[in-house]
């Protein structure tokens, strides 16, 4: 429900700010409302539980990536070079394309989910009060090797939350296993959960990562850094 | 432990509230004390003609921002110039949702946290509101259209977006320590006892973290952007009546803000020597409150004191203060404390080690300055100088 | 919430992305459309990675902001040295990279 | 632990090499230590392998990397006796040429360049001999031809050295040739190329017949073609005499010490398919042939270089008598020994250039023996040695060799092999004789000069003269039952059931060392006093001093013929006239449509964006509703 409602919000939000950037004449007023789009994609991502992505969203996009757009376009003081508006074919041609473009990825959003795929979480329907499967625990064990969790932890922490009498994942019903690995799944987005998951698995494309920052770093200051032998003292 | 949804949308309204309105009268107290305390570091009275004492001031004060006339010129980039002030001063009064200022108080069986949302990505909610900050400030000086402001906006953001940096990297280290990012298990973590809080453990991040709170708040020593002398008033030149209020209150809140997240990253929260815990389920949750106000007093009380006792910086003083002296500090504490903690789990030793290693840095950084000084430029060629520092 | 909402809207913001793209002409909008683009994925990369219960989307989504930062800093360095020699970003008047 | 030890053997040269052949412009005279010290270290492990302990009580066998998961091409490693000795040759021998180096090359400016090689070559060479299979043996065979290649030119501004280093690439590039046809036989009659799987399979006979019953035979032959191309055989060898352009070092170590000597290596390895194919008598033969007709080259040669020169070919042809009549271990003995002897005897023979300015006619010295005495005496240690005066080291191998030909019923190799002995004897003592006795004949400029070497060269000379002298004792004093024989007892084949019980060793000692010394003498009669003509007149020492026309006959029925057919029909036609044209119709058709598409490129970027765009729709669209 609260998710329904968040999404709503937040994508009439975002779709009507992303339409403001490409209207808006004045590069600073799109600008602005790029940073609303991409809040609203923030809200969009806390109502997926992803809240770490949604916080570095706002840090990279909204604190850093915004500002140094709206640096250089008050640097080169852009402001000033409103395009009058004008319609030609070129642009007629351009939206029609667009139009079709959208049309196809929204087929695609409809057909490539059409509710029959059903997520690992769920797995077949257990009978009531059947006893938790071995292919439950095999995807728990996944899990916490995953995220490096620890069993005492999930006993003590997690199987309380979905059955109140029980403490250790064998014990748990078919049905109540579905619902602890929902909620292990649905934690996910929980920043040591990505830390983790970042530093272990993913530890070789991070460190790419940050050599490509240095290179762009690197690339900056050169392209930017003008010759002063003018001035030279 | 959960409330039922009506208790925690009621309590919750009821901290918002209260909240909203401590920070507003905090402003106005923060009027008073900054213009009393500046008057005893001056050696005279400070205002003392409204009301006993002069206490009355800051709502004497309120009342003139009201009734003075509200300009806008014309040339000014209308929506985006009614919209700055308030764009400044949103980031400083949600931050306010995530900071504890107490520890829980018990009404009618409900225990409710004096906190008005713990969400698990407290300090990254912190860090992210921060970082709009600059939007306020560089948005109105561009809106102004003016040549001054602009100038001022610009240094303004600069300087933020740099002691940004510091900002964050200087809590890495407390983070590692505490494995997590709630404001209040931070809190809690660091206990009762002044030597077991995070300042000492971390000191040289504490430095760091304060120095680049000082900065972005831009107060004096850094109030580059405002520069009354230069550049006559910086990016708020063109407001007038409540939008300069907003301006105004936007800084005093932030400082407010950015006291109660310090004592609550650094200085133990509202803990002080098992105080906190004395009283009933009741009087306790008061109590810690108490203990956490006077410690954010004793904060804002330090920022209007260095305010009056410190010579402003020059800009590329501010500049290599950012980037060559914190920077590498906040930096250095991150590879000790995660080197340090790896191996021993010694608090002590991430102590000693942090505040030797921030040592060898600065000693190393400010040799290598001293030895490639070169000649002051002689003249001062305007706010996009830092860019070509180095090369001039 | 049923995955194809999510889609539908990456889809759309996507698009808008793609039509900025074709019929703005100030470089610096259509880099901002740019980063519209790829704000639309990651959207999609979470929405999905939520439905697979795997966090690697909210890992590339993090790989993709990161390269997105470095993206943009080369890319408003290229804008402003561009402005410096014509004075001017409208990417009409750019167009001496033809044959 | 015994994997790190051959990863650091293995390593230790290859980091010497990569050290100075990038970093070399900063290094100097530094170049040379480091690189004798990554040898030093790869001879201090090979030494911990003499102790059968380590190698695991005989035979070690470590895979480093799965190369070609198909048929088990392994990069894998295979330590035994045999690799043992070759190691210790390699590393020993070479970092005494190394140390050796930094004194004959130290006013050469590009000294970190040859001392680069020189590491890479013992890189290579090692590769050859760990390797566990023949592909392995196959890289290292290439990489030595390279380096060796490399440094015939490395004085890469006289024609004559880069001449020299093509004419052995293109001569081994044959052998090789023959190698690779073997290596497939093999691999295709067995299905893999792995020495232990191989050898096993060929005992029990499980094997493909890809040539019929004679599979073995054509398969050994080829390998032994190789072997002929890089130990320089007959008809192959003229690419040796030749490659003493480069530094004197370099041929010590590549053509006389180690390279050269793979063949014999190989030939040993694969002892099992020699011993099942009978193809060793053919071996046997070649080698004794080559001996004979490359020591009267030998007799008649005035470069000093050339004369030990053909002695090394001489000598290689008796170590293939000796593997060949399946007296490997012999063949082995006498590729250690050699590898001390001739090593030291190019050593002092670059120790006489150094003296002389780089003087190589033996006509123009003689009587050097008082200006150049460490040289002299470990010069005639050495060749004591090769003569097989009694008790040194030669004596005890190629006595071992010629035994072993007489009980396999090799009478006439005996023969010739005897004689052989003789003419080795006789040029070596002729050269002994016209350069350190007699009258001075130098320049008289040259002679003010003359001084014996600094202690960094003469310290391996000496170094290498006392195993020259002893080492055959030490581990040859006994026939059958000698430390040699019962080191290499353990390797597989080595134990050829063909040769009979040996006879009494002690009348082909008596035999071998009367026609040594007779050779001696036989030099002292002509030589004592008296230099060699400057112009032959007698037919015969005129057949010998241009070494038998063989070049000029090469020349006119191979090279000749082959450039004219290349220029006429290859260039003329195929290159310039089909490849050309086609290269220049398909430049004339890109640029005709690189014309007309050109005004694509219209430069705008949303032009090209509304193309990708309207691909994408189309791609999408087909996999949508089409498919």
């Amino acid at each position: 429900m609260a998710e329904q409602i968040l999404f709503i919000i937040f994508g009439i939000l975002a779709v009507g700010s992303a339409i403001c950037v490409i209207a808006f004449r004045n590069p600073i007023h799109s600008a602005l409302a790029l940073v609303l789009t991409f809040f609203s994609l923030a809200g969009l991502f806390i109502s997926l539980g992803a809240y770490f992505v949604a916080a570095v969203q706002v840090i990279v996009y909204a604190g850093a990536i915004m500002v140094l757009f709206l640096f250089v376009i008050m640097l080169l003081n852009l402001g000033r070079l409103q395009t009058t508006r004008q319609i030609n074919k070129a642009k007629v041609f351009a939206v029609i394309v667009g139009i079709l473009l959208a049309a196809e990825a929204i087929y695609i959003g409809i057909k490539a989910y059409d509710g029959t795929a059903v997520s690992p979480a769920q797995g077949e329907s257990q009978a009531v009060g059947a006893a938790i499967t071995s292919e439950q625990l095999n995807r728990i064990s996944e899990i916490e090797s995953t995220y490096h969790l620890d069993r005492t932890e999930i006993n003590s922490t997690y199987v309380p939350e979905v059955s109140e009498q029980k403490s250790t994942v064998e014990t748990l019903t078919a049905s109540e296993a579905n619902l602890l690995i929902a909620k292990l799944q649905g934690e996910m987005g929980k920043p040591d959960r990505i830390g983790t998951i970042l530093f272990t698995k993913f530890l070789l494309p991070f460190e790419v990562t940050s050599l490509v920052l240095l290179a762009a770093l690197i690339g900056v200051i050169v392209l930017v850094k003008r010759e002063d032998t003018d001035t030279a003292a | 432990m959960d409330l039922p949804l009506h208790v925690l949308i009621i309590s919750s309204l009821i901290k918002i509230v209260v909240v909203v309105h401590l920070l507003l009268i905090g402003v106005m107290a923060m009027i008073l004390a900054e213009r009393k305390v500046s008057g005893w570091i001056q050696d005279r009275h400070g205002p003392n003609r409204v009301g006993p004492w002069g206490i009355l001031q800051p709502i004497a004060d309120g009342i003139k921002f009201l009734l003075k006339e509200d300009l806008i010129p014309d040339h000014v980039d209308k929506p985006i110039y009614l919209l700055a002030p308030a764009i400044i001063l949103v980031p400083a009064l949600v931050t306010c949702g995530v900071v504890p200022f107490g520890s829980s108080i018990t009404i009618s069986g409900y225990e409710i946290p004096l906190q008005i949302a713990d969400i698990n990505i407290g300090v990254l909610y912190i860090l992210a509101i921060t970082s709009l900050g600059v939007y306020g400030v560089v948005l109105g000086a561009w809106a102004s259209n003016n040549k001054y402001s602009l100038l001022g906006g610009l240094r303004s953001s600069a300087q933020m977006i740099s002691y940004e940096l510091t900002l964050g990297l200087s809590l890495i280290g407390v983070l590692m320590l505490s494995s997590s990012l709630s404001l209040r298990d931070i809190a809690i973590q660091q206990g009762g006892y002044p030597w077991t809080w995070n300042f000492l453990i971390h000191f040289p991040a504490f430095l760091a973290f304060t120095t680049a709170a000082f900065a972005e708040t831009n107060r004096l020593p850094f109030d580059l952007a405002e520069a009354e002398q230069e550049l006559v008033g910086g990016y708020h030149t063109e407001y007038s009546s409540m939008k300069f209020a907003m301006y105004f209150m936007a800084e005093y809140m932030h400082m407010i803000v950015g006291s109660a997240v310090a004592v609550t990253l650094f200085l133990g929260g509202w803990q002080f020597f098992g105080l906190e815990k004395i009283g009933g389920p009741f009087w306790s949750g008061i109590i810690s409150f108490g203990i956490f106000f006077t410690k954010t007093a004793f904060f804002l009380f330090v920022f209007i004191w260095v305010r009056w006792t410190l010579p402003r910086f020059r800009y590329d003083q501010l500049m290599n203060l950012g980037w060559k002296f914190l920077l590498p500090i906040a930096l250095t504490t991150i590879v000790v404390t995660g080197t340090v903690w790896a191996f021993t789990q010694s608090k002590l030793l991430v102590a000693i080690l942090n505040v030797v290693a921030a040592a060898i840095v600065v000693a190393i950084v400010a040799t290598t300055l001293v030895m490639t000084r070169e000649p002051e430029p002689v003249d001062d060629r305007g706010v996009l100088s830092f860019t070509e520092e180095s090369s001039s | 919430m049923a995955l194809q909402y999510y889609l539908i809207l990456s889809a759309l913001l996507f698009t808008i992305g793609v039509i900025g793209v074709l019929i703005r002409r100030n470089a610096i909008i259509i880099f901002m459309c740019i980063e519209l683009m790829l704000n639309a994925a990651n959207l999609a990369f979470v929405a999905i990675g939520r439905e697979l219960g795997d966090a690697s989307g909210q890992i590339f989504v993090f790989f993709v902001m990161t390269v997105a930062a470095a993206e943009v800093a080369i890319g408003l360095a290229i804008i402003v040295s561009v402005f410096r020699h014509r004075e001017t970003i409208n990417i009409d008047e750019i167009n001496t990279m033809k044959g | 632990m015994s994997k790190d030890l051959i990863t650091i053997l293995l390593i230790s040269p290859l980091i010497g090499f990569l050290i100075n052949g990038l970093f070399g412009k900063w290094l100097k005279n530094v170049s040379g230590w480091i690189a004798s010290l990554a040898v030093l270290i790869s001879f201090i492990i090979s030494a911990f392998f003499v102790f059968p302990a380590v190698r695991g009580g005989g035979e070690l066998k470590e895979t480093l990397y799965e190369w070609i998961p198909i048929r088990s091409l392994d990069i894998g490693f295979h330590v035994d006796a045999l690799t043992t000795v070759m190691l210790l040759v390699i590393t020993g021998v070479g970092f005494l040429i190394h140390i050796y180096s930094i004194g004959y090359m130290s006013h050469d400016s590009g000294k970190a360049r040859y001392f680069a090689y020189l590491n890479l070559f013992v890189f290579a060479m090692l590769i050859l001999v760990l390797g566990n299979n023949y592909l392995m043996m196959f890289i290292g065979w290439e990489g030595v031809g390279l380096c060796s290649y490399l440094l015939i030119g490395y004085w890469f501004d006289r024609k004559s050295a880069t001449d020299a280093g093509k004419k052995a690439f293109i001569v081994n590039r044959i052998g090789d040739f023959g190698f690779l046809l073997g290596m497939f036989t093999l691999f295709a009659a067995f299905g893999t190329l792995n020495f232990d799987q191989m050898f096993g399979l060929a005992e029990t006979n499980t094997y493909e017949q890809v040539f019929g019953a004679s599979t073995l035979i054509v398969a050994t032959l080829l390998l032994f073609v190789g072997a002929v191309g890089k130990s320089a055989q007959i008809p192959l060898y003229v690419w040796l005499p030749d490659a003493m352009e480069g530094p004197t070092p370099v041929s010590a170590l590549i053509h006389a010490a180690t390279m050269v000597t793979a063949g014999v290596y190989m030939v040993a390895r694969s002892s099992i398919l020699f011993n099942l194919a009978h193809t060793g008598v053919v071996v046997a033969w070649i080698g004794v042939l080559t001996a004979l007709f490359a020591a009267t080259m030998a007799l008649a040669a005035n470069d000093i270089k050339r004369v030990l020169a053909y002695s090394t070919v001489s000598q290689l042809g008796y170590m293939f008598v000796g593997v060949g009549v399946g007296a490997y271990t012999s063949g082995i003995f006498h590729l250690m020994t050699h590898a001390f002897f001739k090593g030291l005897m190019f050593l002092t023979a670059g120790s006489v250039m150094h003296a002389m300015a780089d003087e190589l006619d033996m006509r123009k010295m003689g009587g050097l023996k008082s200006k150049l005495p460490i040289t002299y005496w470990t010069f005639l240690i050495g060749a004591l040695a090769i003569a097989g005066f009694p008790l040194l080291s030669g004596f005890w191998s190629k006595d071992e060799i010629l035994h072993n030909a007489w009980d396999g019923g090799h009478q006439i190799i005996f023969g010739i092999g005897l004689l052989t002995a003789f003419l080795t004897a006789f040029y070596m003592f002729r050269l002994i004789f016209v350069v350190f006795h007699g009258e001075s004949r130098v320049d008289s400029e040259v002679e003010s000069h003359l001084h014996e070497s600094p202690p960094v060269m003469w310290i391996p000379l000496v170094l290498l003269a006392i195993p020259s002298l002893i080492i055959g004792a030490i581990v040859g004093w006994g026939g059958e039952h000698s430390a040699m024989h019962h080191f290499l007892e353990s390797v597989k084949g080595f134990k050829h059931h063909g040769i009979a019980d040996h006879s009494n060793p002690i009348p082909f000692m008596i035999i071998s060392s009367i026609v040594g010394i007779a050779g001696i003498l036989a030099a002292w009669f002509i030589y004592r006093s008296k230099a060699p003509v400057d112009e032959p007149t007698n037919p015969l020492h005129k057949l010998l001093a241009n070494k038998y026309y063989i070049d000029e006959i090469y020349n006119a029925v191979f090279v000749q013929p082959i450039r004219g057919v290349s220029h006429y029909l290859f260039w003329k036609i195929m290159d310039v006239g089909i490849i050309d044209g086609l290269v220049n119709l398909t430049a004339f058709i890109i640029r005709g449509i690189g014309g007309s598409i050109r005004r694509l490129q219209t430069g705008v970027v949303q032009a090209y964006v509304v193309s990708m765009v309207i691909g994408i729709i189309i791609f999408l669209g087909y996999y949508l509703f089409i498919r």
